[in-house]
């Protein structure tokens, strides 16, 4: 039962993010890949981390998307200015093909020469407890850092955003 | 006595140019004068003093070690023997005398502290070179005279032909000097030593087939200080500077430093018979071709000038046919009486308002009697009329030419002869031209200071009476200077040769002096001919010698420089640079700024790296 | 038994393709973050499913750390499309080519 | 101060890093031109103070007089070793006196003067450590020091031209360098592969056995670095550009101190790391010497600008120095080390006094100068005096090292000597036409603006400073070179006697 609900979820979010990739208009891109988001997530659940579900959803489909969303609607990009209204040609595609196409085929010869390959994936279960207590304990101090991390980037964030209004005052005093 | 008195002899002129150079412009005018005059004149006295030391094979003395390396030793250390007293008597001599004089005819110069250390300093370079016991030091006094003639020469810097005239004295002395410092390098790659008294004791060891080369080499040097052919055009332009600058450098003593260093090495140079017979052949040559161009002269320094050379020539002859004693007694001699006319002649300038044209003097006779007898004595002497200093000891020269008895000599002997009838035409010409007839210039006389007459007697007595210096027995004398410089005597010749030889000289005076007296008694514009154009311009070496090696070397350096230079090392250099920005034009395409294209290459990239991992996993 | 693992790598692989190629095919800014996004969230199921294969928490932590890298570039870099927008009105990629040699 | 007393101190360390400590105050003290001035030449002056008191205190004898040797970076065998013999000793002098001059010579520097003299002092930072160093390493880093606060002097600081003949100058030096780059790592890991041992200092790689080939294609490398910065023909044209742009205190440093750099790399590493090959290799530098003498003196002399004339005859001189190497004997290489210092002197001391010529007049053209000795005699003395010593009179300083060369270099190779003696000639010439464009003939056009003379300032009291001495040592280093010659005489015996370290 598992197996196939992690096949058709697997073809969800395959082709959710083939249709989010090649969409136009990037509000409908960022629809799909929430979807997309969705799906993994599911997947996430299938593999016992119910917790790093939640989160996808929250934090990616949630708020990331979300982020995405406010900032295409601020840029104003709807599709009728979009950059990519004629959308790239067969010489910008054909190369990204051959390299996609490539890569896929190495990566599939490859799993097929991995000798402990064909290992099934059990059935198992993280709690959240279990969560939590590694990793407040043995990440620690990696959760420091990447707190120091997301406060670094609101400040860059912030700065950015401060620079570009200073520039704009001197602007407007010129 | 003590020996060390000799270290004076160079230190004091040294002392009073350097101190002239750095404070004369903080002296008092008389001052400087005075300074330069009394360090010249100790110079001389020191002279007298130390004269004994010079018999007996002479003085050795040292100051301290100039330059010491493996095999090198070269002192600043002085060797006084009798050839070096002599000359240096005569130096400091007539230099204290040309100081006086120039201290009146400088009178009203501005720049004098410049004027009187360049000719201190000149004087300390000048001893150098007479003092000097091994070759470099000898080379230091060798070029110090070559930089105070440039810088005397172009004392007047302001006109420009002035300093070029220095320059080219000072570069054409220095194409001499190259052939000296490679005489300097062999010898002493062959003796290992620079020592002059130990070249010449050991001169016989050297292989007899370098000797020439070597002579040859030594005569190159000679040649250019002492303005032969072919490196003597530098020594009419040199006219250019003060009236003493001439007297002193360019008629007494510098131009005389190639014969002293001829007969300093004389033990070395009279081995080589092909040596000495180019040296006498230099001599006659030039005799001939100075006094040729003397003859049509205009302006009475160049006529000097000429004439000196022409002398030195005779000098030169005099060592070639091995009479180093002919040589000294005429260089003294000469020495005299040409500072003598050199000093009337700039007298002379001064009382016809600054004029050089001799055919714009005339009647000088009438505006100053005294210094008219003093400069006929001088012209005598030059003209060798008989009984005069000058007639003996050109004549001793003639006669050791004579008395060889080979066919060079007889030859070299033909040439003195005649040069010696040109010599009287031109000095006739000359004194004519100057004193007699009316006065043609248009100037008013300058003030003649007393100092620029009455340091001329002296001058003239000694040029009068220098003969006597070195009399042959024919005339009762001793050959007192023979004996001092301790060489061979002349050769006695029978007295109806001797007799013959001497109504010869007279003979040959006397038709020189007679077309003078006849063309130029009374004054005549002369008209302009191709031929007195040659003569005046000096058979146009200088136009040859611009257009044979001054030409070239412009065009060669130019072609360096901007076919060299430029052009090849630049242009390869350049060149390698701008293909490698070409290709660079290339892979700079290759930067589009497109953050697709970069990424692309990374997936290229991801791409090698899993295939080569895939590879490997394979094989 | 779910799958195998293999089937889950083929997954995760084919995820990260379609990002790459958003990424090297788009012109446009936000769709080029875009295929970052799902590029990062293919390496989040290969980490969740070694977590599982290996029954390791380390997995799914990492993953937590992912995340919250995720949404720090994020917010960068779209305060960076902000900023680039107003310089030169546009998000067409082609547009920010100051690099060019 | 003693000799014991300066052995105690580690005064190679003192000496070599004064400079550096100067360039950092230099930089604290930024924003005061007064500050920055005085520090930098109370830097250059301790230095001197500390050169003469080595100069004073130390023996005359062959070998090492003072090491330094401290582990540095165990893991390549890089130690930081430096090394005090007669030649070092004689060159870090020079180094310190001409520093002073530069100093002194951009007193009234106005562009970001904080700067530029803490480039100054960086520069003698450089040159000290690579007249030090014997750790081949250490050499290395020192070179390249020395190129960079060149490189800025010139390029920001310059004359007209200066970006090209900035990179003109880093380019051909670097290309070079690099070359020696290769060639001491070569040479580190043949050595390390035969004796076990990775040492990159001189005396143990002295020891590699090399096979001809090897060593010639090493030696190559080495030479390569040396005759670019030397510059001998065809590698000099860098050398003009750079003095004629370079400012008056980068001129000085150039002609005074980089040079010598190569030939003192020349003798102290390329000649005995690689006996074998430089012995091959003299007859070909005796050529490129004698052809860099006649062809620079023939371009000296078409030049019309006073600095260019100077650097050309820089090239000449130095083509001197490297024919008195390639003769291969005491004298000659006595000679050749006289006239490197003697030349740092004069030219040194040219430099100085065309950057006040062109202070005064603002014009460095032959054509458009003369008749300086009118309004500024004391000036045209002292330029008339280097001039003089600079076209070799006797009893001036160029001379005495010209004629060692010579006497040395006839023994080996007489038709080069000759025909090197003909060199002197043309220097003579070109000089005298310096002489003859500057100081006589009627007054300039430049030097008039309308009716009145725009010059009438001759010599203030920092000139007199800066010249004086500098004269003085230009006449006694004529008439008394044993000063010099001494410290020399053993450390060269031991260079010749194959490539001798003590």
């Amino acid at each position: 039962m598992a197996t196939w609900i992690f096949y058709i979820l697997g073809a969800v979010a395959v082709i959710a993010t083939a249709m989010a990739v090649t969409r136009r208009n990037p509000v409908h891109a960022v629809i799909y890949l929430v979807n997309s988001f969705f799906a993994l997530a599911l997947i996430f659940y299938l593999l016992g981390a119910p917790l790093v579900a939640a989160w996808e959803v929250i934090i990616y489909a949630g708020a990331i998307m979300v982020l995405f969303l406010f900032i295409i609607m601020m840029l104003e990009l709807s599709p009728g200015e979009d950059a990519d209204r004629k959308g790239p040609g067969p010489l910008q595609w054909l190369p990204v093909l051959l390299i996609g196409g490539s890569l896929l085929a190495c990566t599939l010869l490859m799993l097929q020469l991995d000798p402990g390959g064909g290992q099934e994936l059990p059935h198992w279960y993280a709690s959240p407890r279990d969560f939590g207590y590694a990793l407040f304990h043995e990440y620690a101090l990696a959760v420091e850092v990447v707190s120091f991390q997301l406060l670094f980037a609101a400040v860059g964030a912030f700065y950015v955003g401060r620079a570009d209004e200073r520039k704009e005052k001197m602007g407007d005093a010129t | 006595m003590d020996s060390r008195l000799l270290l004076l002899l160079i230190i004091l002129p040294l002392t009073g140019g350097v101190l002239n150079a750095c404070f004369g412009c903080r002296l008092p005018r008389q001052m400087r004068a005075l300074l330069a005059i009394s360090s010249v004149l100790a110079s001389f006295v020191l002279t007298l003093i130390c004269w004994p030391l010079a018999a007996d094979g002479g003085t050795q003395v040292t100051l301290f070690t100039w330059l010491k390396s493996s095999g090198l030793q070269a002192d600043i250390g002085l060797f006084f023997d009798p050839l070096a007293a002599s000359m240096t008597l005569m130096v400091t001599g007539v230099a204290s005398l040309i100081h006086i004089y120039a201290a009146g005819y400088m009178e009203y110069e501005e720049d004098q502290a410049r004027f009187f250390a360049l000719l201190n300093l000149f004087v300390f370079a000048m001893l150098c070179i007479l003092l000097a016991d091994n070759l470099l030091l000898l080379f230091l006094g060798w070029e110090g005279v070559g930089f105070c003639s440039y810088g005397l020469i172009g004392f007047w810097y302001q006109k420009k032909e002035n300093a070029l005239a220095g320059r080219k004295a000072f570069i054409v002395t220095r194409i001499g000097d190259l052939f000296f410092t490679i005489a300097l390098l062999w010898l002493f790659a062959l003796l290992g030593t620079v020592n002059i008294a130990e070249i010449n004791l050991r001169a016989t060891e050297l292989d007899p087939l370098l000797i020439t080369p070597l002579v040859l080499l030594l005569l190159g040097g000679a040649c250019g200080k002492s303005a032969q052919l072919p490196l003597m055009t530098w020594l009419p332009d040199a006219m250019a500077g003060p009236t003493p600058v001439s007297a002193l450098i360019h008629a007494a003593t510098m131009v005389t430093a190639g014969v002293y260093l001829l007969c300093r090495l004389f033990p070395l140079v009279s081995l080589s018979s092909v040596g000495m017979a180019t040296i006498a052949c230099i001599g006659a040559a030039t005799a001939l071709y100075a006094a040729s161009c003397a003859l049509e002269q205009r302006e009475i320094k160049r006529v000097l000038a000429y004439s000196t050379m022409s002398q030195i020539g005779y000098m030169f002859m005099a060592v070639g046919v091995g009479s180093v004693a002919a040589a000294i007694n005429h260089l003294l001699v000469h020495a005299f009486f040409k500072a003598l006319l050199f000093m009337g002649a700039g007298a002379l300038i001064h009382l016809a308002g600054g004029e050089n044209d001799i055919f714009k003097m005339g009647g000088l006779k009438q505006k100053n009697p005294f210094l008219f007898w003093l400069f006929l004595i001088g012209i005598l002497c030059l003209a060798g009329a008989p009984l005069t200093g000058g007639f003996f000891s050109k004549d001793a020269i003639l006669l050791t030419a004579f008395s060889r008895g080979d066919g060079l000599s007889a030859i070299l002997w033909g040439v003195g002869v005649f040069t010696a009838g040109l010599t009287s035409f031109y000095s006739f010409r000359l004194l004519y031209l100057v004193f007699f007839g009316d006065y043609r210039g248009d100037k008013s006389a300058h003030h003649l200071s007393p100092l620029l007459i009455w340091t001329l007697p002296l001058l003239a007595l000694l040029g009068l009476f220098g003969g006597l210096i070195n009399l042959p027995h024919f005339y009762g004398g001793s050959e007192m200077l023979s004996h001092w410089l301790g060489v061979a005597p002349a050769l006695e010749l029978p007295l109806p040769t001797e007799i013959g030889l001497l109504a010869l000289m007279t003979l040959f005076f006397v038709a020189g002096w007679l077309p003078a007296h006849l063309f130029y008694r009374k004054y005549q514009p002369e008209a302009e001919t191709p031929w007195r154009r040659f003569l005046l311009q000096g058979w146009r070496f200088d136009a040859l010698y611009e257009r044979v090696i001054l030409q070239p070397y412009r065009f060669v350096a130019n072609f360096c420089w901007i076919g060299g230079d430029k052009a090849l090392i630049d242009g390869v250099i350049e060149g390698i640079g701008r293909t490698l920005l070409h290709w660079g034009g290339y892979f700079r395409q290759l930067a589009t700024g497109q953050v697709s294209f970069y990424l692309q290459g990374f997936a290229w990239g991801l791409l090698l790296m899993l295939g080569w991992l895939l590879l490997k996993a394979v094989t | 038994m779910i799958v195998p693992f293999h089937h889950l790598l083929v997954l995760a692989t084919l995820l990260f393709l379609l990002g790459l190629m958003a990424v090297l095919v788009r012109r446009n800014l936000i769709m080029i973050l875009i295929g970052v996004e799902i590029m990062l969230n293919a390496a989040g199921l290969v980490l969740v499913g070694a977590s599982a294969l290996w029954q390791q928490i380390d997995g799914q932590v990492l993953v937590i750390f992912l995340m919250a890298l995720t949404s720090a570039e994020v917010s960068i870099s779209l305060a960076m499309v902000v900023y680039l927008n107003r310089r030169k009105k546009t998000v067409d990629v082609r547009a920010f080519d100051e690099l060019r040699g | 101060m003693t000799f014991v007393s300066l052995t105690e101190l580690p005064i190679l360390s003192l000496i070599l890093w004064l400079p550096l400590a100067g360039t950092l105050l230099c930089l604290l003290f930024r924003h005061s031109n007064f500050a920055c001035r005085w520090l930098a030449l109370l830097t250059t002056g301790a230095v001197l103070v500390l050169a003469i008191c080595l100069f004073v205190g130390l023996p005359t004898a062959p070998g090492w007089l003072i090491r330094e040797d401290y582990a540095w970076i165990p893991t390549f065998g890089i130690r930081y070793s430096l090394a005090l013999d007669g030649i070092s000793l004689l060159l870090v002098s020079l180094t310190a006196v001409l520093q002073v001059a530069a100093v002194l010579i951009s007193w009234k520097q106005k562009e970001h003067p904080a700067l530029f003299y803490a480039l100054v002092l960086l520069l003698e930072t450089g040159i000290i450590g690579v007249f030090l160093a014997t750790d081949l390493i250490l050499f290395y880093l020192f070179w390249e020091l020395m190129l960079i606060p060149m490189l800025f002097l010139i390029g920001v600081w310059g004359h007209g031209n200066r970006v090209y003949a900035a990179l003109k100058f880093f380019f051909f030096t670097l290309a070079g360098s690099l070359c020696m780059l290769l060639a001491i790592i070569t040479l580190y890991l043949i050595h390390g592969e035969q004796s076990g041992i990775y040492s990159f200092a001189l005396e143990s790689l002295m020891q590699t056995q090399l096979s001809p080939g090897i060593e010639m294609l090493l030696y190559g490398g080495f030479l390569l670095a040396f005759v670019v910065k030397v510059p001998l023909f065809p590698f000099h044209t860098w050398l003009p550009d750079a003095h004629t742009e370079a400012p008056a205190a980068g001129s000085v440093d150039l002609a005074g101190l980089l040079l010598k750099t190569g030939i003192y790399g020349l003798i102290r590493f390329a000649f005995p790391l690689f006996p074998h090959a430089a012995q091959q290799s003299l007859p070909l530098l005796a050529v490129l010497a004698l052809i860099g003498i006649f062809y620079a003196a023939w371009i000296a002399y078409v030049q019309t600008d006073v600095k260019r004339v100077v650097a050309y005859s820089s090239v000449a001189h130095m083509g001197f120095v490297i024919l008195g190497l390639a003769a291969w004997n005491q004298l000659a290489w006595e000679g050749a080390l006289l006239l490197m210092v003697n030349h740092g002197v004069t030219t040194g001391g040219l430099f100085i006094l065309i950057a006040m010529l062109q202070d005064r007049t603002g014009s460095r053209d032959l054509r458009a100068l003369g008749g300086m000795w009118k309004t500024l005699p004391f000036f045209s003395a002292f330029f008339l005096l280097f001039c003089l010593a600079s076209l070799g009179l006797p009893g001036l300083s160029n001379f005495a090292g010209e004629i060692l060369v010579l006497l040395g270099a006839f023994g080996r190779w007489p038709v080069f000597a000759a025909l090197a003696a003909a060199g002197v000639i043309f220097s003579a010439a070109y000089m005298l036409r310096v002489v003859q464009g500057v100081l006589w003939g009627p007054l300039g056009q430049l030097c008039k603006i309308g009716d009145k003379d725009c010059l009438h300032e001759d010599l203030d009291r920092r000139e007199w400073l800066l010249l004086i001495p500098l004269a003085l040592l230009v006449v006694w280093l004529g008439i008394y070179p044993t000063t010099i010659l001494e410290p020399l005489r053993g450390p060269i015996s031991l260079l010749l006697q194959g490539g001798g370290l003590p």
